[in-house]
């Protein structure tokens, strides 16, 4: 059993925190001139004037700052250990950006500012956008997206709005059946029917099945590559070919760019839109579930239908152009989660292209590694081909352990727990059972690699031994395996404290 | 390539020994499936050409952020959507703690309670600012919530109108029709009074007379700061014809204003910003979603919930509730397509919401209104100006408009180290020459009578010679 | 039990880490114009290039960073929870101090630069002499001794000065029993011989004692007020006429002041000199063991003995004046701990004369608020004249839990650990046995001063039931109790990883 | 006075119960003890005179350091003791974490064995650095590091006659003889060669021959940036005559140079800014301190130490050790009155010297020595400039004479944005116009080509037009 263990405080919720009276914040007070001048009656309409106060806590800053703390050490992060959670590329944050992007002269710019105001962030942005287009092998970006799928958003509707203004009619979106959740959601969003396209045995895109489904309704094809499986689609060129003489176009989920940077380029392979995640292959870091950044980038007179404002510069000054003919519009309010987009310009011009080059190649060197050290550890597939060499991240399946032993892929997923490792994605892709999708990335050392390898075949070990101990993980977590069952209840379904405030008080009914 | 710090593998020596255990001659060899004829080839042109230490890239950016101007001293006077608040320095100290920051999704419950119950009690401390009893761990912002409470109403109700008021966010109104426009949505504008602002009554109720429409939208104050006095009959309305009633609220207001749950509303959305968020040039924000205790609204939800639970021994705990709305479960038919949100921007406001507490916001909701009202009318003294344009009462930021040409007053007092208020006279053509100009705790009085002074002074050099 | 526990990582040594070839920063490339011009053996002389490079570990950022952050959170802090630790004033630091002094404005100042270029700083500095002299009721200060041993040795420095200026012979310096450990050692590397002074049953001085002993050969006395009991000396106006009467000065280890802040100041009871510890008093961090501020007050004709420089105003501009007539010179290189000074100015100005007060107010209510909680417990003394409020702290005595059961102070605290509590300081003052000093100063909450008696009244119980179980203490920290023993023997002592490798390999004696 | 977000029991309701339970009706009551006589009895004249927000003090505390003027680009070039040097930013992180930076002394070694693990690498880093075995947990600087190595080596040997170079750092000599006031030290200079720096070894063996000498003292690189060659030579003769060996080396050139552990030294002490900490104008810096294994020396050391141990299961644990040295236990008779120190300082040049590692420190140390000596070359180019002004080799800070006066130059070189050198003709007339640049990795060849440029102009024009 391994001696880590993360701490517990049994930290209490805020609202039972605290007492009446308290305050952690001073609002300053209001001047005389202005309390003798106006009332606030006068001010704000009478009838709609708070008739209770809300029903915050009442804190002191000493608590406040006691309680988060206690919960931000109780919260498993890159900052403690690895954290391979496939297609997730949670690598190493680099602190410089988190230290740089600190400064009041970019956290005080009011996003209305004029032009002449935002010089040096309009040429941050500039060369960021160059530089991205530069990887993708695309003309131009839109830095707005505020995540993967807001850009898998962007691109659906241009893809819809492409084909509208050429007067076509085409409402299928094909997506392999190895595509990450959003891909599907996004297209349905921008209004296609999604045909779901199957996967070979070399884990490759079905091109007889992909034939047979393409067509005048096709509007365009979602692919990630490599895939999801961490294989590099080998007939990429074709597909391209395939979809492109349909009249389709071809759209790059960019969340798996991490190992082929600098290496190939989605535009070299004939996608003609592509969205970035810069908290995922450029080091952002991801903040327990956000903020990120989707650029998506494209070819050609696509380049008209991204959303703007776009960043233009005349030869003398940056400038923000709204001009949108045949643009879908705006895809959110002002110009993009500007913070993450400053963070991976530091990244990119930190490394360089050697330096981009190198993570990937780190990045495809570590997975490979991995896969080699579980080579003889029994208790875990490796479906798709075994002989293919993986990319960015490399998909097991714990089957042989559930149909031997009763133990599943969540419960590896909770034993690694147990060893201060975070667990892989379990149960994605959906098309390999019992999935732990494992990606190190770049930034994880060779030591915890092994470490991790062997800490699986141990468990692999008292899968044989003792499966019903295994089932009892996690121990060492602040926490014992949760309850999701009871948490899903609509009997007990618990989404706020108000939700059980007023259960407790008998005023709200089964959900 | 030399060894980079952020690469622990980079050394020779390590890449050799993990390259001979793989059993391949070189990481090429690894690619070799990618065809030929795509691979790039040559270097990226990224950067300056090659890897660069801290010292440097530390120079370049700080010379590019000296490029940019901000106002210190006074703080911004502009609205538009967005305003200068102070940003508690608790705030930034916590979501700079790593277990927060390099966080994933807390997928993995048990390893990530203290995230879940940041997020948790983020969901609870607007719950009950809102009095709505449910509400996600964040949207992107406030425009893309509002676009999705669009979705979501449309697929409740399957309505597709959605009527909103003429004086909209027009960002957000652009950002709602990109969203909806795949599902064919269409969005009207209801009729208004142009001195009031507020929505025509008699007109809502035409345009809802034909039960096509899936929402009324509210904003609450709007967008040009008034606070539409009809709010309850608004939404009323809206349920006598089984349209679901939205309101867009500023957080900070409810303080002081009667909550959403209170006036009707089915979803609840905001811009989270107010909420301990730098300005940020305009992100990240957040996307503030709330709706009723209502089973068939919770489950067109949009985006993740985390629930309170126990673990197997009883224990309390927590995790992420619901999930068959979300993408990764139900794919082409989930609730949206939403997976990274804005989670640390919600723990700011968790931990905003928590510092201020009950009598906190209360004071700072009233100190902002009596501070915008005492500088609209300090502002209405000064010949040719009037503050707020509109009859109608606001709260924190306020029409004003000008008998003079803004655009140059604005240049003006850019000169003087002030940023005015955003021009908006070109998209509410009836204000005239007008802006909205912002007021909030982090504009002393001193701070107000300069900017008062000086546009007085700039108006008085113009009417002696025009 | 509590359920209470810390979090463990079994963290390797940085040495322990890492492989040959990493590095964890990048220094810059010295451009080609330097490599091809000059060259380093024409640069050093040739014989002092370090023959074998120094045996430092080899580590990426990343493992730095993951490494000191699991340390990080292997330490518990006032973040953490209550530090009461008696004597050290564990207070709340704010946030918005820790925020405005990463300012580049400041950080980045060199210290030899032009007054002219500091004029902001210096008139922080200035301001912040002024309160701290208002606060202390002295003339002037100097703002350079770095911690309060520093401030009490310049004390001592200039009594001794003092007296040879004058042309006596005084080296007796006269220090109470009960007095901090900084005390006597501070006034014998100023030269002093030190004469102890007795505590009478109700916590005073003995005045007879003290009257015994003072004469033509005292230099002065050391005192601090409120004491290190917690007690305020009622006869501090006699003490100040007897020692000024035999022609000997007060100093005033200010350590204690923060329960009387506002409300007594040391310079109208007679004191001299007095220093501050601005790391306990007034709210900057104590940085596990420093950078504190330990600025030193002085009254009328000792102002000339400060140490140089001072902060000087002409009407104009603020100017360091480094003129030093009769002072005893310089404490230290340069102008002080600058970031914690200006830390201390950050917490008066946000407190003002009312908020310094109420702190004051507050810790004293603390103190005999948790003495009322601990009345009906049994197991600890209270000596002293326990009728007698308590000021900044309290001192109790665990004397009859060691001698009714052999639990000493060390179990108790050790226990304390158990519940996710900093332990109180233990045996000091010297005078009181088993000694347990407890301040919880003013930013503790209500409900946890309740917590911590409970749990000081559960460990005496279990005393009575268990106590062999109480020695077994700490067992929810990250490791069990340590062995101090071991640590400290002449065989295994190991101030460095240098002296393990040495010893390992045989290379180093026993010590 | 009103509730305020640091105090958590200073709202009256709360006030109330507890002076309930303690059976007082007022605070009042429980400063019963005090003599009225001396009770102050008014409001202190501190801050504004009232309590302030956030907002405000931030906006009083920015506007005072927006009189500050800071020099980044280029950085500056200004020795004399203390040198800008990057601080990588993993350094700042650590730094800022709670549980380093709020904690007191680890007192109590179970709960705190991360913080008294960084301490303990701390010294181990330092040690390997240094080759010698011991290293206390840190002095306040390294002034008083140089005043506590004298005070010690009088303790060691009973002596008091300290023998320091003639160019040694004027500040720290000035403190020394301030710390050693009290114990009756007299600190006597050496002569030296006007043309190197160097030591005259024969004054120095003349001086020795009383046999009164506790220790001999050598900067390494010294004040002026040269580096004495003879300094193996010094400490045989101090040696030989029963003297310590103190070195006060420069943290970063020991990349390259021989360390005080090999040159014979028996304390070395350094100031311990270059390791990753701010100019700060002064402070916090770090005080270095170490010694060489032997029980004498050890015994009497000063300062804090951590040592590696085991727990009661045998695990490995850390804690404070040989305390019986200190104030706490010895009183008295301690080796020094120190306790508070520069921990947190420590802990950064632990973070430091983790990130460069032994071939970091090493290119370092190379870059700064040539980037140093580069300089000098071309600063030498000038007419009338004569850089360094010593014949010896130096590492980063050296000086550079003038043929002008050197006060007009640097106002010009400040009115062109560049922090000059640190004037010391006055210290050190021999020098003339003489004055202490520093280079470092933070300088580019650009910013190094603008200072050369610059200086070149000015003496240009001057020489035109004098
Ligand atoms: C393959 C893939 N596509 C798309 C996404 C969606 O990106 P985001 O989370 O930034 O919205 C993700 C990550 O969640 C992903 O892994
Ligand atoms: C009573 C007393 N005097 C003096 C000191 C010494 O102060 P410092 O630790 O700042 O050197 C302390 C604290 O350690 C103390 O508690």
């Amino acid at each position: 059993m391994s001696k880590w263990r993360q701490s517990r405080w049994n930290e209490p919720l805020i609202y039972e925190l605290g007492r009446e009276g308290r305050i952690g914040y001073l609002v300053p007070e209001l001047e005389e001139e202005i309390k003798n001048n106006v009332k606030l009656s006068e001010v704000l309409p009478e009838d709609l004037l708070r008739s209770s106060a809300p029903e915050l806590p009442e804190v002191s800053e000493v608590e406040v700052l006691r309680h988060y703390t206690r919960l931000a050490e109780t919260s498993y992060g890159v900052d403690h250990g690895p954290v391979p959670l496939g297609s997730c590329t949670m690598k190493y944050n680099p602190r410089i950006a988190e230290e740089l992007v600190l400064d009041e002269r970019l956290v005080m710019l009011h996003p209305l500012q004029d032009d002449e105001d935002v010089q040096g962030l309009l040429e941050i942005l500039y060369e960021l956008e160059k530089w991205l287009a530069e990887i993708t092998g695309m003309d131009r970006c839109s830095l707005q997206p505020p995540a993967g799928a807001a850009g898998e958003l962007v691109g659906a509707l241009m893809i819809r709005k492409y084909h509208e203004l050429r007067g076509e009619d085409r409402d299928e979106m094909l997506i392999p059946d190895n595509a990450h959740g959003t891909n599907p959601a996004s297209a349905a969003m921008a209004g296609f029917k999604v045909v779901r396209l199957l996967t070979d045995e070399r884990g490759n895109l079905d091109l007889e099945a992909l034939k047979a489904v393409v067509g005048d309704k096709t509007a365009g094809i979602m692919l990630t590559n490599p895939n999801t499986l961490g294989l590099f689609e080998e007939h990429i060129m074709e597909i391209a070919d395939i979809v492109h003489g349909v009249g389709g176009l071809l759209y790059y989920d960019g969340a798996n760019l991490n190992g082929i940077l600098g290496i190939v380029r989605p535009g070299d392979m004939g996608f003609d839109i592509v969205h970035l995640n810069l908290h995922k292959t450029f080091g952002t870091p991801h903040g327990g579930g956000g903020p990120g950044a989707g650029p998506v980038c494209a070819k050609g007179e696509l380049v008209d239908l991204l959303p703007r404002p776009l960043i233009e510069y005349d030869g003398r000054k940056y400038y923000l152009d709204y001009r949108c003919d045949r643009c879908i519009g705006r895809i959110r309010a002002f110009n993009g989660n500007i913070i993450p987009l400053v963070k991976a310009y530091i990244y990119i011009l930190s490394l360089g292209p050697q330096g981009l080059r190198e993570v990937a190649e780190q990045s495809v060197l570590n997975t490979n590694y991995f896969i080699s050290l579980m080579k003889d550890v029994e208790g875990y597939d490796l479906p798709y081909d075994p002989s293919r060499p993986r990319k960015h991240e490399v998909v097991y399946s714990a089957k042989p352990l559930t149909r031997d032993y009763g133990v599943t892929a969540e419960d590896v997923a909770k034993n690694l727990l147990d060893h201060g490792l975070y667990a892989p994605t379990i149960y994605f892709p959906l098309i390999v059972e019992e999935a732990l999708m494992i990606e190190f990335t770049d930034t994880e050392t060779k030591e915890n690699i092994e470490y991790y390898a062997r800490v699986l075949k141990e468990i692999a070990e008292q899968a044989k031994e003792n499966p019903s101990k295994l089932r009892e993980a996690p121990v060492n977590t602040s926490v014992k395996r949760v309850n999701a069952v009871k948490a899903n209840h609509p009997k007990y379904v618990t989404p706020t404290y108000r939700v059980l405030r007023l259960r407790r008080e008998g005023r709200i009914k089964v959900l | 390539m030399t060894v980079h710090p952020w690469l622990p593998n980079s050394p020779e020596n390590i890449k050799k020994e993990m390259l001979e255990k793989i059993g391949v001659g070189s990481v090429d060899e690894l690619y070799r499936d990618i065809p030929r004829s795509v691979i790039l080839g040559r270097e990226l042109k990224v950067g300056l050409g090659r890897p660069l230490s801290e010292v440097e890239v530390k120079r370049i950016v700080q010379e590019k952020l000296s490029r940019n101007r901000i106002y210190v001293n006074p703080p911004p006077f502009m609205g538009g959507g967005v305003c200068y608040h102070h940003v508690p320095s608790t705030v930034k100290w916590i979501i700079t703690r790593g277990g927060f920051l390099t966080a994933y999704t807390p997928y993995q419950a048990e390893i990530a309670q203290g995230l879940l119950q940041a997020l948790f009690e983020y969901q609870s401390l607007i719950a009950d600012l809102v009095e709505l009893e449910v509400v996600n761990a964040s949207m992107y912002d406030g425009s893309t919530a509002v676009a999705e409470a669009f979705l979501m109403a449309s697929r409740v109700t399957r309505k597709n109108k959605i009527l909103v008021p003429s004086t909209m966010n027009p960002q957000h109104l652009e950002v709602a029709r990109t969203w909806t426009y795949g599902k064919k949505i269409t969005i009207e504008k209801v009729g208004f009074n142009e001195k009031t602002g507020f929505m025509d009554l008699a007109d809502l109720e035409d345009k809802l007379r034909d039960r096509k429409t899936a929402a009324v939208y509210v904003e609450y104050p709007s967008y040009l700061g008034f606070i539409d006095e009809n709010i309850k009959k608004i939404g009323e309305l809206a349920h006598s014809y089984d349209s679901l009633f939205i309101i867009g609220f500023e957080p900070i207001s409810l303080g002081i204003l009667e909550p959403p749950g209170k006036l009707g509303a089915d979803i609840a959305i905001a811009e989270g910003q107010p909420l301990g968020l730098g300005l940020n040039y305009g992100g990240p924000y957040l996307g503030v979603f709330a709706v009723r205790w209502d089973r068939k609204l919770v489950r067109q939800m949009p985006g993740r919930l985390i629930g309170l639970t126990e673990d197997s021994e009883g224990n309390r705990a927590f995790t992420m509730i619901l999930q068959t709305r979300e993408q990764h479960i139900r794919r082409e038919h989930a609730t949206s397509n939403i997976t990274t949100n804005e989670a640390l921007m919600a723990i700011a406001a968790a931990v905003y919401l928590s510092l201020l507490g009950r009598k906190g916001i209360r004071s700072l909701a009233e100190h902002i209104a009596l501070k915008a009202a005492y500088t609209a009318s300090k502002l209405s003294e000064i010949p040719g100006v009037r503050a707020p344009a509109l009859s109608s009462k606001h709260f924190k930021e306020f029409t004003v408009s000008f008998s003079i040409g803004y655009r140059d007053l604005y240049r003006y007092l850019k000169s003087k180290g002030i940023l005015g208020g955003y021009y908006v006279g070109d998209k509410y053509p009836w204000l005239g020459e007008c802006a909205l100009f912002c007021v909030t705790e982090a504009h002393s009085l001193s701070d107000i009578k300069l900017l008062v002074d000086t546009i007085k002074e700039y108006i008085e050099k113009k009417v002696d010679k025009p």
